[in-house]
This record gives C-alpha cells, structure tokens and sequence, in this order.
C-alpha cells in the first residue's frame, strides 16, 4: 500500500448539492490523476446515488446525504448514506427502467449507470432506516 | 445552466448550456413545455454541442418531451453528443428513439 | 431567511487535502455567487485554518480535520476543527508573526491573514483535546 | 504545482506555476536551496505571472530564501503579483524586503 487518502462529507439533501456532491468526488479523486473520462464516470454515479437519497431516501423531508471516500493505492471506494425511507425491494430496484415515481419522469436507469460506471455496486437498505450505496472502482490509467 | 431556446418553422431548438441533473432538470422541463403549449412546434431539437454533464434525470426529460411531441406525430432530434452522453444513451436505449443529426444544418434540414 | 444550507467535511491530516479543502468550500459557497475576490479571501483563510491543524494540531501524526460549513442567506459561517494538541496562549497565537514552528519557516501570519480576509475569527482551544477555529464573513456583493 | 528554475549570470529565476501552500512549499524550497548551495547566484527572482494562489505558507518560503541570499549581499526580486498576493504581501510586510519590478526586463536590469 502506497497511497492512502480519506474523507467523508455530509450535507443537506437540497437539489442544488448534487453539483457540489460531483465536484467534491471529483477534486478528492483527482489526487490519484485518473483520466477524465473515469472522473466522469465516477461524477455521474456519485450523481445518481445522491439524486436517489434526495428524492427518493428524502422525499419531500429534508435529511443529511453523507459521503465516505476511500483511496487505497489505484482502488476508490465510495458510499453514499441517507438516513430516509429505505428500499422494499432491492431486486426491483436494480432493474433496468424501474422507477417507483415515473410521475417525476424518473426513468429508472439510475442503479444501470451506477453499475456500468463504476466495477461495482452495492446496496444495503433498512426500510425507514435508510439506504447505503457502495461503490468500486480500480482506475485502469493508473494500475 | 443556462437555456436559450427558439423556433424555426415546426422546431423548438433547445441549446443547454452547463449540466442536465435532477436539480436543473425541472426548469428545463418548465421552459420547452412552456413553449410545447403555447406555440405551435411539432418536433424538438436538442443541441448538446454545451452540455457539461447528463445523468440518468437526463433520460427522464427526453423521454417526457418525446411522449409529449409523438402525440402531436412530431420528433425529437439531437445533435453533438459527447462520449459520456452517448454512453448513457446507449445504455438507456435512447439513441433509438431520438434521430441523431450531424449538427444544426442536417437537423433542421431533415427533421 | 430565504436561503439555508449546510455542510460538514473530515478528510485526514494529510497535506494534500489543503489544496482539497479549499476547492470544497470554495465551490460551497460559489451558491451565494460571491465575487472572485471573496471566494479568494475564504479559500485563503481555509487554506491557514486547515494548514494549522494539519502542522500545529496534529503534528506528525495523523488525524482528521473537519470543516462545517453553514450558508444563510449572504452569511457565511466556517468551522475548521481539529483534536489535536491545542493552543496554550491563544492570546501569543494571535499576534502576527508569532510561531511556535520557525524551524518549519513558518511566518506567524496565519491568524492575521484569517482576521483580514474574514469578518470574525473565534479561536476555541484546549490543551489536549484540540482546537476549533470559527469564521464569519458577510457576502457585501449580494447583502 | 510545476517549477520552471533557470539561471541569468548571477540570478535565479523562479516561475511557479499553480498553487504555493504548505503542501508545495517544501518542493519549492528544496529546489531553490538546491540551486542556492550549487551554483554560484547572488538574487533570486520570482515570476509570480502564473500563481494562482498563495497562503502565508509563501511568506515563509520567501522571507527563508531572503535570509539565505542576504548572507551573500544578494536581493530577492519578483514581478507580476496578483491583488490577492499583494494584500498578503501587504499584511505581512513583505514588500519592504522584496524588490518589486514591472517586468522580467526590468527586474534583470537592475537586480
Ligand atoms: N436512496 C434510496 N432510498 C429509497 N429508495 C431508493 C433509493 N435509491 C433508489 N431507490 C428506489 O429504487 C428505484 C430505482 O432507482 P434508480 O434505478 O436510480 O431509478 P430512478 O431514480 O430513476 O427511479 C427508485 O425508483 C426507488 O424506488
Ligand atoms: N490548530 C492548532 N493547534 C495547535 N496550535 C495552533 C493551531 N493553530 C495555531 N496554533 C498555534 O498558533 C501559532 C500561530 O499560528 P499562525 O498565526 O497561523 O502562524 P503559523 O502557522 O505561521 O505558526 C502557531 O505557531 C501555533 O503555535
């Protein structure tokens, strides 16, 4: 092990910190100098997963999103926590164009482009406990 | 985000300059159905020559302006779309659904 | 009050996290839409609050400092914390150009540039148990 | 952050690029103090042109390479300060130390 880095970040579950949410990923990830195209990657599965426990952890209550990010050498772990409702069923919810609020033209696709984003993706959830997403990824450029 | 929307004859073209997410999903949203509803277009163009950034909340407002103009037997055109977009099209099956141009010229052309 | 938001950071007291600290809350506060000008004067004022808790808190050893960060209407309110070994007279800390570390080159004017950039400088510390510094600025482009 | 060091007959020249904090000052120090111990220059001269940012972290470095050069009856010069450098410079007192000039013309001239 050579590298190590660590942080977490929380803050309130308001639409306009899903940008602030990417760019913090991004500036803590840039330190182990990935290529853009894995910094987009993992922004847009951090966005996701945040625009998840805003909307669907929260719903119209505001909460805390918290966000633990570990760099182990080339390897990044992220989780991204809410403390709301939960998922009935996970299975479901990892379908492809499954969405519990199609009346907000969700589509569904969130959980798709987290996995194939990022190396993978877990999620463990309590019903009205809350929801943690952890997710992978081992940067290729830098291996 | 910044939005500059206009028409040309049948065609609301909508340029989105900055990031499409949930948070500025909504007044994109507001701003071409506003226009949907009170004007007279039939097909909408979207030039992404400026967006930064699209996340799955993306797909839901494509989706939703698609289903709006297929009623009205319009299409939903686009062109200029970066690697990350594509990518997130391809995954969602978007890209067969929307008609793909070159750039501006091709789009209104055949639209 | 029309706009409130809110935001908590802990990254380890590594020195490349300065550069990481002062994007995060440089691109928290760019909601209010401050000038160039004040977003400079609070990433420099951030940089020698964590700056103190990475050499003087915690010293060689490693721990992890944390940002609050809280936004209220043109207001801004920032923590920097630390647990580390606490300032024993905050009174000569204050003064400019004093320095426990010349050794280290440092200048003794972290305080003094805090106390010019900002509105307000709270410093709270115990010996031992660590050290919070508490910085207000009011936003003069958007009161 | 990225160093560019030359020599001109007895100055070293100092372009950094980027950001001066703690983190890039002891690569900062350890560069020049390399040059300083091998070479025989007398004045240091920074080009703050592309500085993007600096904390009291830069007082340090410069008042320590001041200290180094004076025992050679040597200056410390810089030129294109931003407004933000120059209120730290002001606070600190260091522009009644450092040689302030326009231009790398005329900081070599009359250094
Ligand atoms: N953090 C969460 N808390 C509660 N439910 C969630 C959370 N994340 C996802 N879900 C559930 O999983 C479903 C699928 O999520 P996703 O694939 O991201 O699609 P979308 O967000 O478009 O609905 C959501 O519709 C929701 O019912
Ligand atoms: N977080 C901290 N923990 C312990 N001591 C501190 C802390 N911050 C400041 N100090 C003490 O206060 C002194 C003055 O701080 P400052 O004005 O920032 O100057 P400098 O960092 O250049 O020494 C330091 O030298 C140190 O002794």
């Amino acid at each position: 092990m050579n590298f190590m880095n660590e942080m977490r970040i929380e803050f309130l579950s308001k639409s306009q910190n899903e940008a602030f949410a990417r760019v913090v990923v991004a500036a803590f990830v840039a330190q182990l100098d990935p290529t853009i195209e894995e910094i987009t990657d993992i922004k847009t599965a951090v966005s996701e997963a945040v625009t998840n426990a805003i909307i669907h952890g929260y719903e119209d209550n505001m909460g805390m999103v918290e966000i633990k990010c570990i760099l182990i050498d080339n390897k990044i772990e992220i989780e991204v926590i809410d403390k709301g409702k939960g998922i009935v069923d996970i299975g479901l919810a990892r379908e492809p164009l499954y969405t519990s609020k199609p009346e907000l033209e969700r589509s569904g696709m969130g959980f798709t482009i987290m996995e194939s984003f990022m190396d993978r993706v877990e999620i463990i959830s309590k019903i009205n406990k809350g929801t943690t997403i952890k997710m992978y990824k081992e940067l290729k450029s830098i291996s | 985000m910044t939005l500059e929307l206009c028409i040309d004859k049948q065609t609301l073209l909508v340029k989105i300059i900055g990031e499409l997410d949930h948070h500025t999903a909504e007044e994109i949203r507001n701003a071409i159905d506003f226009e949907l509803d009170n004007n007279s277009v039939r097909n909408i163009l979207f030039d992404f020559s400026d967006l930064t950034f699209m996340d799955s909340s993306g797909i839901g407002v494509l989706m939703g302006r698609y289903k709006k103009v297929s009623k009205r037997n319009g299409q939903v055109g686009i062109y200029h779309i970066n690697p990350q977009v594509r990518r997130i099209f391809e995954i969602s099956g978007l890209l067969g659904i929307l008609k793909e141009y070159k750039n501006k010229k091709q789009a209104l052309e055949n639209i």
